[in-house]
């Protein structure tokens, strides 16, 4: 652009005159945004409040808002909504404890620290399909791992999706398994940034260890941490493969989260309309979430200034 | 409580930051350590507070070898450059976490914080955290964190650097009171030599790892044992003007040749006749001791000058010879031009020798 | 009929490579949507070998192979969206409903009568697979036999077989023919242990159970003269959550005991509740989940489906299972299991009626390959060519060979046919027992509720009555919602 | 003995002892899949799982060549291309989102328009979406365009899905710089495009860096849409791993083990070259120098 500007002199400079500069170098941003994501949310919008069903030819009628209230009314996905709240909040206060001792592992330089971080960060590079597939594999009571190695404890055969809360419990460990490096990698940045001089004072005053966390280490994460929160809780919220794959919603719909759900209604029963609500219904909601997320955000910017 | 270094050294690989220092501070005692920056000073500090571990050599705390211990079991207090306040507290809980290892009552220790906070008038600002204080503030906080402690031994980073000026002033005499009344070694790292020459009992000069002198600040001043020494103390910088001995008049008499001819025959220290004709010293006199002589004498070389700087209360004369610069003193009443002729003249007793090894020739 | 969806996410999807080039007189490009695996890779590997179009011109075959897990999504997708990207489909036999009504399958009737050929191969094929795989709306084989002839007349018939699938059962030959066991066995049931096709050929529900409970076998504990390394388990069937992977073998407990699921060809009388919770289904259903007690542990998680008793089979963990004919040849492929030359096949186990003989009515898996409604004449005529060169017999027999089945009645009556693979003799039997599930397009909704509650009752968390009960309500209001039931 | 006394926040080999041992446990299921690609089913079914096996290199054979079934004859499948397929689309719209969202960036750091936090706020939004509720109608506009099957579908599709992480990391580089270097260059008589060129970009090459490696890890293993929207030419390995899941034989596990292995080669290297700045990207810029 620049050199463009040199050479047109008149008109690149009346393109990138101060004033019209800010909106001429968000365009391309924003007309990739508009045409690949816009376009779609409102024409799923409009959907959800037609009856329209993917797989007939019949014409759509305009239905109001009675898809929403249909949805809303449904106590199928009210339970649905409770059972991804537990495993979204059981998986994320996983994630945090594993990621925040990770973190403290890897806040100190060592030999070959380079190496032994790759390690934890392969996780998250594999694709949801194959950690669920391999993770089923390791729960299976006959091939897999887990009984094996409690064969020693457990009299037969430890079935560990056996019941609902194994199998919330097997969902929970995969994830928190490919995302807690995430969290380490946030806490870890925390970490770094607190002033060396800091610890040497605390040494000097002798503070005890739990004295010295809370009182410098703590304070420079605690808004990383919830950064961390928020961040995992909204893509959790979206979790739909590894649920599928190691429980499929089972036994039973112990384990169905309302993405499975919404997979459900939209592509086997193609309850078009039906699923447009409820998806929008769960758009609302992680938005109310983007909006802590950002206070957090500022609320850490002001703090640390 | 005394500190004692026998022949500390520290090497980070190759590089030798702490040479073979040796020192003690006695109790009660302000030993100042002085030098340009990368001399190592403060990384002897930091040997002393645990922060480093000798490489060779030891640190004796009341007579008690403590290489092997970490900080916190040396019982140090310890002031840092940067202050090194715990920005989440208020001044009150900075001042109070020191204490919480000593097992004190929150009552002592409310007692401890609001009589520091007395003599070190922090009343006012007790509640505030560290981002809202003023540079001064948060040195008198730094300040107060460490005597409000009952510790083997003082020790003071830099701590007056990041002062402007008439802030320093004020805090010099708040500190050098302060410490008066504490019976315990303290040691206090400057590169100011105004600071150490003022707060300090005594002064050890270091250069490039090692302890060129550890004096009294009258001593480091008017005797300083070497080159170094003499031209790092004292401000304006000492005159070191090289010359060769061309001929000795018994006693301490002996007459100088100088780049350019000159000659002059001056009155040094007796220990001058230990030196052969020919040899080639420095002469080194301190600019107020430098005087002006009327008319051309035998003492003295004569020179123009090169410039006037007015400092309030003195002036301070450069002169030139065409070879070598000389500085002067003077009265700020004389009145004196550039380009005007000058007769120096070095009265007796004030001019150092120092030989081609840059040390001094003096009967101690 | 068991496409297996692991519930990849997907959607409408738009494969492209339909290319828009104008089609010449004489040479015909024909796109096929297939599930991939080997029946249909033998089609197009065979196919381009040997495919002469009789118009003259070159046709080929272009088959998008769609992994499994993926294919109901791919295919959906693809024409939901008016891609019309395909002009044959190999589809499963429930879909009918959806994507008849949906506008996407053609209607080949006037076809088949107006063309003799058809017409021949038509009255050829087995009837329960013309039922399962053409009729929509569906009539039932009874239905189809009771008008006499073949079209019969009033029936739309949109499929043929591409692959026909029944569920048979695998047994380690080396333990059920093993002496020790065989007494021990007699000793203990006074019946003796299923070894010969014959055994099998008599054994019921019953003798299903005894052999469960016999063959529990702890590891260290003894099983044919050998310590065992590892835990052993008699028998298994499927009980998984996915897909129909429950529902297949429900069935046929239901109707052999007399139940039945809700009867589509009667429509709009059929009514669900109380039929599909009847007490003969009840009990039906008690009966099947009874037998989950000596199956591996796995059963207890609601996820057993027809791939892992094939692998427990296939690491000689079981004794007996009964699973699909499709999923035979792995089970004789030396690298992927271990008891490749021990296995033998018989049919599936059933109730054993007044008269002594054994009822062994199933559900009809496999898939049937359909014609799109968006193709022009020369595209249809050429595609129908294609299903007379598929179901001609030699190409069926050199299908068989090579892992495939054949739907034709003379091709299975061939000697030749139960020698092609050592299961083909059982499937031959099974197919003559061969039933189907709903095929109207809310099959996916009622399979789908079906399943959860199936999953319910064999994780123990609700009985067979509350579980079909709860069937019975949902699909008695659904039914009636989409005017089924009036 | 006391205890040898340790600077502060460095530490030594026995250091190094523990945390490998830790990193190698959390490793230990990627350890698996990756000894399950050189094992034969059986091998890879065994109860006792087995540590010592002779290895195979069917499955990594298997994962570029399959056996026809009447010739038994191996034929190309064409993973080759699915590879080059992953690489190219998930490269070009990373670095088209990395390029698109740092002039984006620049604006709305140094000319902040009236509402700017609203319109960051939208782009945020269109990355917390669940992507079920976007399918259809995306589907049925690459219908219309044209696009479906084409690489500039998919590519411009993951470049939307990266354009909010790249602006906001960018963005918040770009406000960490001060602004009297670039003022100081306007000085000397930079153009903007040299002051934007010559000395912003330069100071925030770690951040693109880790906006490049953070949006590659998002990119790389995207299933939903590659399932949906790419044709038999552009279809990457994600859709091509669906084939393990199940056909003749339940999950392949050797096979899919084979193509994740040789998948996690090119994006554990990428990020392993930029370790560090993943580190300081990851927090979106609110850790102060």
């Amino acid at each position: 652009m620049a050199e463009i500007n040199r050479r047109t002199g008149g008109f690149g400079a009346w393109l990138l005159d101060p004033k019209r500069r800010g909106a001429l170098l968000v365009t391309p941003a924003i007309v990739i945004l508009f045409v690949m994501n816009i376009f779609p949310l409102l024409w799923s919008f409009g959907l959800s409040f037609f009856n329209y069903k993917a797989s007939s030819l019949k014409v759509p009628t305009f239905r109001g808002l009675s898809n929403y209230e249909r949805v809303l009314t449904d106590e199928k996905v009210w339970e649905r909504f409770q059972t991804t709240a537990i495993i979204v909040g059981s998986s994320v206060i996983l994630q945090l404890i594993i990621g925040f001792l990770l973190a403290l592992m890897f806040a100190k330089a060592f030999p070959m620290r380079r190496i032994v971080l790759m390690l934890v960060l392969t996780p998250m590079m594999l694709s949801f399909v194959s950690v669920g597939v391999f993770f089923k594999l390791f729960y299976e009571p006959t091939f897999g791992i887990v009984s094996y190695l409690l064969s020693a404890f457990t009299e037969d055969r430890f079935v560990v999706l056996g019941s609902p809360a194994g199998a919330i419990a097997g969902i929970v460990i995969a994830d928190a398994w490919m995302w807690s490096p995430f969290v380490m990698l946030l806490v870890l940045a925390g970490l770094v940034s607190v002033p060396k001089y800091l610890y040497e004072a605390a040494e000097i005053d002798r503070a005890s260890s739990l004295r010295r966390f809370w009182t410098i280490t703590f304070p420079y994460i605690k808004s990383l941490l919830l950064l961390a929160v928020l961040f995992r809780t909204i893509e959790t919220f979206k979790l739909f493969d590894i649920v599928y794959i190691i429980t499929e919603g089972g036994p039973g719909s112990s384990t169905e989260t309302i993405a499975v759900y919404l997979y459900r209604t939209a592509f086997q029963f193609f309850k078009t309309s039906q699923s447009s609500a409820l998806a929008y219904i769960v758009l609302f909601i992680v938005v109310v979430m983007t909006n802590l997320y950002l206070y957090a955000v500022n609320r850490r910017a002001e703090e640390v200034g | 409580m005394t500190i004692e270094l026998k022949n500390l050294t520290k090497r980070f690989g190759d590089l030798t930051a702490v040479d073979t220092v040796n020192f003690d501070v006695g109790d009660g005692e302000v030993l100042c350590l002085l030098g340009p920056s990368g001399c190592g000073k403060t990384t002897t500090l930091r040997m002393i507070a645990g922060l480093e571990y000798a490489t060779e050599g030891d640190v004796f705390l009341n007579s008690k070898r403590v290489n092997e211990l970490a900080p916190r079991d040396r019982n140090v207090a310890m002031s840092f450059q940067f202050y090194a306040l715990y920005p989440s507290l208020t001044v009150a809980e900075n001042l109070a976490f020191p204490l919480y290892a000593e097992g004190l009552s929150s009552s002592e220790i409310e007692a401890r914080v609001q009589k520091i906070s007395d003599t070190l008038q922090l009343g006012g600002i007790l509640k505030r955290t560290p981002g809202q204080l003023a540079e001064g503030e948060k040195q008198r906080v730094a300040v107060g964190r460490s005597i409000i402690r009952d510790p083997t031994c003082f020790l003071f980073d830099e701590p007056l650097s990041r002062l402007d000026v008439q802030l320093r002033e004020e805090m010099r005499g708040e500190i050098k009171e302060v410490l008066q009344d504490l019976s315990r070694p303290t040691v206090i790292v400057t590169h100011d030599q105004l600071e150490a020459l003022t707060m300090a009992d005594r002064i050890a000069v270091m250069r490039d790892g090692r302890v060129e002198q550890v004096d009294t600040p009258h001593n480091v001043f008017q005797k300083p044992t070497n080159l170094f020494v003499a031209g790092f103390i004292g401000t304006p910088q000492m005159n070191l003007v090289p010359a060769t001995l061309s001929e000795l008049k018994g006693a301490g008499k002996a007459e100088f040749a100088v780049k350019g001819g000159q000659s002059m025959t001056i009155e040094v220290d007796p220990r001058i006749q230990e030196l052969s004709v020919g040899t080639n010293v420095t002469l080194g006199v301190r600019p107020r001791n430098l005087e002006i002589s009327q008319e051309k004498s035998q003492d003295g070389l004569s020179t123009t000058i090169d410039m006037v700087e007015p400092m309030g209360a003195e002036t301070l004369i450069h002169l030139n010879d065409g070879h070598q610069d000389l500085r002067l003193v003077t009265d700020w009443r004389v009145s004196l031009s550039e380009g005007q002729q000058v007769n120096t003249s070095f009265p007796p007793g004030v001019t150092h020798v120092f030989t081609d090894d840059e040390k001094v020739l003096r009967t101690s | 009929m068991r496409t297996f969806i692991s519930g990849l996410l997907g959607a409408t999807t738009l494969a492209a490579g339909l290319t828009g080039a104008p089609i010449l007189a004489q040479d015909i490009t024909i796109t096929m949507a297939a599930p991939d695996w080997p029946p249909t890779r033998f089609m197009k590997e065979y196919f381009d070998q040997t495919y002469k179009s009789p118009n003259g011109g070159t046709t080929t075959l272009d088959m998008d192979f769609i992994p499994w897990p993926s294919f109901y999504e791919r295919v959906a997708a693809s024409l939901t969206s008016g891609e019309q990207k395909y002009q044959m489909i190999v589809t499963d036999s429930q879909w009918l409903g959806a994507f008849v009504e949906g506008g996407y399958y053609l209607d080949l009737t006037d076809k088949i009568n107006s063309d003799p050929e058809l017409k021949a191969i038509t009255q050829d094929l087995h009837p329960a697979l013309v039922s399962a795989y053409s009729t929509y709306p569906h009539r039932t084989r009874a239905q189809l036999e009771a008008a006499g002839e073949v079209p019969a007349p009033g029936v739309n018939y949109y499929g043929f077989p591409q692959f026909p699938d029944t569920y048979v059962t695998y047994y380690r030959e080396d333990i059920f023919c093993h002496e020790g066991e065989m007494a021990d066995f007699k000793a203990k049931y006074g019946t003796n242990l299923p070894c010969s096709y014959e055994d099998w050929q008599d054994t019921d529900w019953a003798k299903w159970g005894q052999v469960g409970e016999f063959f529990q076998r702890k590891k260290g504990e003894m099983l044919a003269g050998e310590k065992l390394a590892d835990d052993f388990y008699g028998i298994a069937f499927q009980a998984g959550k996915g897909y129909d992977f429950s529902t297949m073998q429900v069935n046929a407990f239901v109707w052999q005991n007399g139940g039945d699921i809700w009867d589509e060809s009667k429509a709009p009388k059929a009514q669900a509740e109380g039929v599909v919770n009847s007490k003969a289904a009840v009990d039906a259903f008690d009966q099947y989940l009874s037998y989950l007690q000596y199956m591996p542990p796995v059963a207890q998680t609601g996820q057993m489906d027809i791939f892992v008793i094939q692998d427990l089979y296939m690491q000689g963990k079981v004794g007996a299972i009964i699973d699909w004919v499709g999923l035979g040849e792995p089970v004789l492929d030396p690298k992927s299991s271990t008891v490749h030359d021990k296995s033998a096949f018989g049919p599936a186990p059933g109730t054993r009626k007044g008269d002594g003989s054994i009822d062994r009515t199933g559900n009809i898996g496999g898939q049937p390959f359909v014609l799109t409604t968006w193709n022009s004449d020369a595209v249809v005529d050429e595609a129908l060519n294609v299903v007379k060169w598929w179901l001609s017999p030699e190409t069926q027999l050199e299908a068989t060979k090579n892992g495939g089945q054949s739907g034709r009645m003379s091709v299975m009556a061939d000697p030749s046919y139960n020698g092609l693979r050592p299961w083909n003799r059982a499937h031959v039997e099974m197919i003559d027992w061969q039933k189907d599930v709903w095929h109207i397009p809310e099959f996916f909704e009622m399979l789908t509720q079906q399943q959860e509650e199936f999953d319910k009752a064999i994780t123990g968390q609700i009985t067979a009555q509350e579980a079909l009960d709860s069937v019975a309500e949902f699909q008695q209001e659904l039914l009636e919602d989409g005017g089924y039931i009036d | 003995m006391t205890k040898r006394y340790r600077e502060i926040g460095k530490a030594g080999w026995s250091y190094t002892l523990i945390t490998s041992l830790v990193g190698l446990i959390y490793f230990s299921p990627v350890l698996w899949i990756i000894l399950t690609s050189f094992k034969t089913r059986t091998d890879a079914l065994a109860v006792p799982p087995k540590l010592f096996f002779t290895p195979t290199l069917d499955n990594f054979a298997s994962v570029f060549y399959r056996s026809s079934i009447t010739t038994g004859t191996s034929q190309a499948t064409d993973m080759a291309l699915y590879f080059f397929n992953s690489i190219f689309i998930a490269g070009t719209s990373v670095g088209l989102a990395l390029i698109v969202g740092t002039l984006a960036a620049y604006a709305f750091s140094r000319y902040p328009l009236r509402g700017n936090d609203t319109y960051l706020f939208i782009i945020l939004t269109t990355r917390m979406m669940p992507p079920i509720v976007v399918i259809i109608p995306i589907f049925l506009m690459f219908r219309l365009s044209g696009l479906a099957g084409s690489y500039w579908g998919i590519i411009l599709l993951y470049t939307a899905f990266n354009i909010p992480f790249s602006v906001w990391l960018v963005k918040s580089f770009f406000d960490e710089l001060n602004p009297e270097i670039e003022d100081a260059a306007r000085m000397d008589g930079a153009s903007e495009g040299r002051v934007f060129f010559r000395f912003c970009i330069p100071q925030i090459l770690a951040g693109l860096s880790a906006t490049f490696v953070f949006g590659l890890i998002l990119t790389w293993n995207e299933f939903l849409f590659a399932l949906l929207l790419t044709g038999v030419e552009t279809r990457t390995v994600p859709v091509a791993m669906a084939r393990t899941l199940g056909g003749e034989v339940g999950v392949d596990y050797g096979l899919l083990a084979a193509i994740v292995t040789l998948f996690l080669l090119p994006i554990f290297f990428v990020t392993f070259l930029l370790q560090n700045q993943l580190l300081r990207g990851v927090t979106f810029g609110t850790v102060k120098k």
